[in-house]
């Protein structure tokens, strides 16, 4: 998540930016906590499938690492395409 | 808590109420900005991403898959928005 | 979400009442947008499974606006059979 | 902030958190009605409605299997909660 | 959940003591909510399948009371082990 | 709502703001908590147990399972951390 995707602040008296900021910021901390967990449970439902020992193998390890590589950048290129789309900028198909 | 003293606290408790109305609503408007963006992400990771994992990078026909993948989903997005907003009541 | 399934107001002194009321509309505001996310996600996972183009073909169109639509039915009908069985109101088999 | 002050301010403070948990707790219960009436609404989506969505309207074997849904999801609601209720701790 | 696992509230002044009880109950109540709700949704969906009646037949309910009852059994098991690993305790494999 | 009076309602409001942010901090860390359990829950619920469900009580399997699942599970959650504290941003 973004902060410039939660709209803009001008034209607030200062007390109410001030809490209208405080807003985002707990927002973005609950998201990225969120965000956190829902890839940890999506790397593990797509990498860990055996459970005979109860350490991660060496296999594992780099399919979760990997997941977890590939799910930053896609969500960072989904985060490019949606701030184009919502500002309406149009792009060859 | 005098005997006049009710009306005036309703007022007032009236004025707060629209302010954290208005800040109640600021709140609902973002929740709902980034909850399509987590389920925009989530849904195209499952539509493009391949499952096993092979590689760390995002080959091109990921790369490509995922931007026309967030336009049909935003797409999608509006028209149902626009189906939405003809209902009777929702 | 209807606004009866949140219960009964009676009884409460006027500024708690209002107090309520205001919880309800906010409670109702997060939810329908919820639903609206909920929707789209559904609707664009059952009939979206292409990505030769960046825009939906007249199929997927018409196979999301059908899916909306029965969505919209679907959900008015479970809230009637919700509101019954809250009531407890006994329905043939 | 007077030396005799603290006490005070804790005994009003426990009036209004007494006030605030009786409003939390109608939230919360509120919170758990919509959050049943969604997972019943989703759930029945999923087992009564073809996925293809070749048309617009319920047929007549979707509308008794929705309501043969509801009916159902209520009763399990209402067999985990006599479950739940018997349990020593949740 | 286990209200240990919320962390430590010693230390604070008496006053955010109570305010940070207040809010762990609360958060306490709405998981158990949602616990409870989940529970039922996923029972329903591992044991429900048929809907010719609008009852539950025998068999039918007596997977979702061996479901609640396994669930409940699990969720405690994790939360035993939930608790160790966060405290670091060392286990075999 | 004095000329003079803003400024201070404006320092005053940022002293309750930091105490806000605190337990508005202290709040989420709960939530992430609850949230990582819930899922490690569900998750090897779906991943250990059988989806018939023909017995009520977990079998020797099912239970050796459940705590293999949760250690590697908070493995996984331990080693994306580590990622994503290395991230230039998120």
């Amino acid at each position: 998540m973004d902060k410039s995707m939660l709209g803009d602040l001008d034209g607030l008296p200062e007390e109410d930016k001030m809490r209208m900021a405080a807003m985002v910021d707990q927002l973005q901390i609950r998201d990225s906590l969120r965000m956190y967990n829902s890839l940890v449970e999506r790397c593990f439902t797509d990498c860990v499938d055996t459970f005979r020992r109860k350490t991660l193998d060496k296999q594992e390890e780099s399919c979760v690492r990997r997941c977890a590589e590939k799910f930053l950048k896609h969500s960072m290129r989904v985060g490019m395409r949606f701030a184009e789309l919502n500002q309406g900028v149009a792009t060859p198909d | 808590m005098a005997a006049k003293g009710q009306p005036v606290n309703v007022q007032k408790e009236q004025v707060n109420m629209q302010k954290e109305q208005m800040f109640g609503l600021a709140e609902k408007e973002m929740e709902y900005r980034v909850d399509l963006f987590n389920r925009l992400t989530q849904t195209c990771f499952s539509k493009c991403i391949e499952k096993r994992h092979k590689e760390a990078e995002l080959n091109m026909g990921e790369n490509s898959c995922i931007d026309r993948c967030a336009s049909k989903y935003w797409q999608v997005t509006n028209l149902v928005g626009q189906l939405l907003g003809n209902q009777p009541q929702m």
